[in-house]
């Protein structure tokens, strides 16, 4: 990746863009925010969050084609899915259980992403399963462009396959098969990694003797980047090149955001057993979004104004995202039953 | 004799079992500082020290692996899977190692270790956080599988679990990690691995069940006796692998009627083997046809709370499949 | 009309399958050049080049999984397990993932896989290549488990499965590879994957079997029908997931007895599903116990002979059995 | 390891040891190629060879303290555990399926060996399963030590696990997981990967994108080391080295042997449709076994009446074995029965 400011692909970024993707992070952060919220009120029964993750997610997301290159999501990408096209209804309806929640009709918790029409890929509870399966989706990219299914150049065919996790998730075995498939296949690859140095409350230290999720990137002669996670430019860039190779056949790529959770791990957890404030607050100081924030209003793209506009924006599309998914209905008992095999034609 | 948890029996188990014995061990996700997600191993770590009670890597195989590479050293891990549904990565393991060493090594090497993990439904978790799995782990000659119901049983059976020379999968019904509640002894006991239990005597017709289902089916039978008449027997069966034959026939011995419980899905359910132990030891006592009452045939138990509450057996379920029964 | 081994209908139709639809590919461990270590893909690797028939590393999980996203993209992978026995490293995939995705995501998502093993004893293969796994498997709504026993059925069967938008474990009875002979259409066409097929009328009662088991079956039926005049029925399931209780139950109906044969172990082993089947839907019908007649309880098959023959039911103690059961 | 010759950790090895590795790498040779006659002869149903492989197990073996520290093998093993005490004759037992079978009472297939009194653990067939169970058994080496159970002193214990495996195993998610307990515990542990460059028919190039296994070791903290590995005096120095870092609690080293198998991959395998004879006959000119008699002719240690004395022990030694397993009586049937449950007791 260039380290060149003028040459750096976010350099190239548009300035509605830029606005794009500091709204997505703000209304990520509020959505987050309410559904904590609604846990503590007892509306909900659980909640996982993006919160101080969103710069990296965001920039993963706008760096790809949204909607049509193939994204396996993990449960902390809320910020991710909203960048591809998931709406802060869809959101609510999940987790309020509701019977329009698209990516599951209910049946799963919140935050197991799913929405065929914009290619991201439905995921379950196992940590790193997604892995292997992000690298059967690009195998098969790969598959229709040589066996002249598709057209490689066809930009309305998924060009890449993009997956997400946790440092901790990478002690998996499943890891470890889908990163050798991508090296050794030479896929279109992408699996970022989301290091905020916990697995719930297991320090990196205790998952693996590395400094960096990125040195193992080498073991299956697949590129692996490190980025400041919370900083959606460097993010951004490095995100860009790895679309890059994974567009023009050079293949996969390893990137390892570097962040950091500010909340509990989930609505389940309570992180003081495990880590100081101290530190929580120290990264709380690093928050990315306050970081674009500030650039975007050094640039002269944001002023108080313009931010109280989204502000306000947010707000309203959270509540109408509660208030749709309260007032709808719930799934019928009955509906635990379908789905189970799809019909047989002929 | 104290009141106490059935959670909190798990964690005085390993306690006294770790004051006991100093090669036994813990290890699992988040089982350290944390105390485990569930808190059933809280306050040991600061009691006995990061040697001894060791958050693993995230990363299920080798937890049940390297448990059992410790157990042919002689040590005695007790392995926690943070939940049942967590398990099939180490399913290999479990099938292919840790069942098989005793027999293949004939006789040479053991692998005394347990490996514990909450299981079942009906707390909002979904597909992938609701699982029962003893059907998958039943099928394992080798492996013992014991799933207790009472804190009473939780404390006894998890001492004994420590203490065989066989691996035990040692299934905790999370559901009722905080809402079972029950007299504990302060004197020390082991509970055998082995015997079912009968929760509630009767004579009109047998119901078997374990975990939560174990409660529900007590819930059940005495509201059928309340209401109906219906004195149902209650076998709690424990220890699911090896099966307790005996325990089975001998009930319906005297009820002739057969009514098997379990939260898990249906077909190959564990109530499959029980009623296939029926339908031939039991054949010439039963008075009509074995009912297997259980989750029904989906890939897990939906998160939602009307489908949740459509999949989960229940005590008016359990009360009306008896009813149905006692009928015929 | 072609007398053809059952390996040899395997290969043919997957390579009918590929020649049908350009999204049919074939992954797994030496499938390439090597043809397969039992030679099932032999000659597919030449005629459809090293893009469409893949060696895999030697992982399974990946495997399974590489198929399931290529499947999610719309392709129609054929994924080889080299011997059943190495299926449980992928475990994990296939029950959490790949028999669920279809539910899970509401409908959404389809993963038309095909996953192939070679399983069964008697073999001298020891206890890591003689399983029988469909035990484990059968207990996963969302996925379909078919078992061959005839070369017929296998080519039908695994067109039907390649063409089916759910995902087909597709169990190959390795012994009867070349050993089980029979005769195959020129012309195309499929067997649906569901009924079970009688492989034997008879009235005396009912023999359940699947595999090379349903051959032994067929045999003992024969020997029995000869030397005492036995009439048994044999009903080769074929379909192990969904199951076809009508079959069974109708055949009880008739028949009012039942054995049920595998060659996998004993508790919770698929007969335990059949004889619950039996004694809840076909309670009515039954003449006598349900018997099952299966590999003992012990983790697995032996690998020297005597202990090989003493674990593998065979014919004579099909036939032994029969006898017994008809004499009830 | 220094490459200083004098400083050689192979240096110090006596006249006589060295000899004794000579004798067993060819009684392990002898062994093996009746082995293959008995299959050929119809006599047995399955062999699997350790040819080619020897001086890389014969170095492991010597290097470490023989039937004390653990050793976790691979069914490729024969010269291994030959070199840490079974004996030919153990080895034919299990060829034959024969009750006095020491590694399994004739319940598994021939070399899935196992001694528990020379600590070799029973293997199973499922590849790489040994390796987070031998990083288990070196965890519970240092769990000893540190809670004071054991004198880490003590060398009539156990102070380290080696296991092995094919380059093929480590695309198993198992040996990632194995090698990762190893690195974030520094274990005293050794994985001797013995790469021959083939997985039955799949060429190393199919199964990673990384030259070399070994390059998979800083993936986990570990170090990694590169051999010859039909070159038994510089495997041994490797060896040797690794032994002595697990000795001193510096932590897990991973040990990767090139080599090669001259035969097939087993009596089942037929090599022809995977690789060319003149690759296979370029490979028996490196036979490890002829390039140390070579050596050690050299050296003045082995004159051809020397070497004749040993090929005659050999097949004294070896006849023997066959002539006493075909003696020995079958296993009963109902042995078949023994050992599920070990007894409870109390
Ligand atoms: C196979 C498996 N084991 C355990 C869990 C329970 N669990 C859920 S998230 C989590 C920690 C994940 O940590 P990491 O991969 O670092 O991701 P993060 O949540 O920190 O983003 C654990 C242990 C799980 N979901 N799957
Ligand atoms: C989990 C598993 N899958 C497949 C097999 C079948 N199999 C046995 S050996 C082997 C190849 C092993 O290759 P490698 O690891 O390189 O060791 P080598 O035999 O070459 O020494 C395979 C595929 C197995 N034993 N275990
Ligand atoms: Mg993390
Ligand atoms: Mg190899």
């Amino acid at each position: 990746m260039p380290t060149d400011t003028a040459t750096r692909a976010s350099a190239q970024i548009g300035e509605q863009t830029l606005l794009d993707m500091f709204w997505i992070m703000l209304l990520s952060r509020r959505l987050d925010e309410r559904s904590w919220m609604l846990h503590r009120q007892g509306k909900i029964a659980f909640h996982i969050s993006a919160m101080g993750h969103e710069a990296a997610q965001v920039a993963a997301a706008f760096a790809i084609h949204r909607g049509v290159d193939y994204v396996h999501p993990y449960y902390r990408d809320l910020a991710l899915v909203l960048a591809v096209g998931v709406t802060p209804t869809d959101f609510m309806m999940s987790l309020y259980g509701k019977q329009a929640d698209l990516s599951s009709g209910g049946r799963q918790m919140p935050s197991h992403f799913s929405n065929r029409s914009l290619h991201i890929v439905s995921g379950s509870a196992p940590v790193a399963t997604q892995v292997p399966q992000a690298a059967g989706l690009a195998f098969a990219i790969k598959y229709k462009q040589r066996c002249g299914l598709v057209d490689p150049n066809d930009t309305t065919q998924p060009r890449l396959a993009l997956t997400c996790l946790g440092e901790g998730a990478t002690s998996q075995g499943e890891w470890h098969e889908g990163m050798n498939w991508a090296g050794v296949h030479q896929l279109p690859f992408i699996c970022l990694v989301q290091n905020n140095i916990y697995a719930i409350s297991v320090p990196v230290q205790s998952q693996m003797a590395v400094e960096h999720v990125a040195d193992r990137a080498s073991a299956y002669g697949v590129k692996g980047v490190i980025v400041d996670g919370n900083d959606l430019l460097a993010m951004y860039d490095v995100m860009a090149d790895a679309v890059q190779r994974a567009y023009s056949g050079e293949g996969a790529t390893l990137v390892e955001a570097k962040t950091y959770r500010p909340v509990p791990h989930s609505s389940d957890d309570d992180d003081r057993s495990y880590r100081s404030r101290d530190e929580v607050e120290a990264w709380k100081r690093k928050d990315p979004i306050v970081r674009f924030q500030r650039y975007l209003t050094d640039e002269g793209l944001l002023d108080p104004a313009k931010i109280d506009a989204y502000e306000a924006r947010a707000r309203a599309e959270v509540d109408r995202a509660q208030a749709d998914a309260e007032a709808a209905p719930l799934p019928a008992a009955e509906d635990a039953l379908g789905d189970v095999y799809a019909p047989v034609e002929g | 004799m104290a009141i106490m948890t059935l959670i909190d029996a798990v964690r005085m188990a390993m306690d006294e079992e770790m004051a006991r014995d100093p090669r036994v061990f813990i290890t699992g996700e988040d089982v350290g500082p944390r105390g485990g997600v569930f808190r059933a191993t809280l306050g040991l770590h600061e009691k006995y020290g990061g040697e001894r009670v060791v958050d693993s890597p995230l990363a299920e195989l080798s937890i049940v692996a390297v448990g059992m590479g410790a157990a042919l050293a002689d040590l005695r891990p007790i392995c926690e899977i943070q939940f049942a549904d967590f398990i099939h990565p180490a399913f290999n393991q479990i099938i292919s190692e840790v069942s098989r060493m005793y027999y293949r090594s004939d006789g040479q090497w053991l692998v005394p270790m347990v490996i514990r993990a909450p299981y079942g439904g009906g707390i909002a978790g979904g597909l992938y956080h609701s699982q029962s799995i003893e059907a998958f782990f039943t099928h394992a000659p080798g492996l013992k599988v014991v799933v207790p119901s009472t804190p009473y049983d939780a404390r006894g059976l998890l001492k004994s679990a420590v203490r065989d020379p066989n691996p035990v999968l040692y299934l905790e019904p999370k559901k009722g990690y905080r809402s079972i509640k029950g007299e504990v002894p302060e004197a020390e006991y082991t509970v055998p691995i082995g015997p079912a239990r009968i929760a509630r005597e009767g004579g009109d017709l047998s119901v078997f069940a374990y975990g939560m289902m174990a409660h529900y089916a007590v819930q059940a039978a005495e509201k059928v006796a309340r209401e109906d008449g219906i004195d149902a027997e209650v076998i709690d069966l424990r220890t699911l692998l090896p099966v307790d034959k005996d325990a089975i026939v001998n009930s319906v011995k005297k009820t002739g009627k057969a009514l098997i419980v379990h939260e898990d899905t249906h077909t190959m359910g564990y109530a499959a083997e029980v009623a296939a132990v029926l339908g031939d030891d039991g054949f010439e006592y039963l008075d009509g046809p074995i009912k297997r009452l259980t989750g029904p045939d989906v890939p897990g138990v939906p998160f939602s709370h009307p489908m949740q509450e459509y999949f989960m057996p229940n005590p008016d379920k359990i009360a009306a499949a008896i009813r149905d029964l006692a009928a015929y």
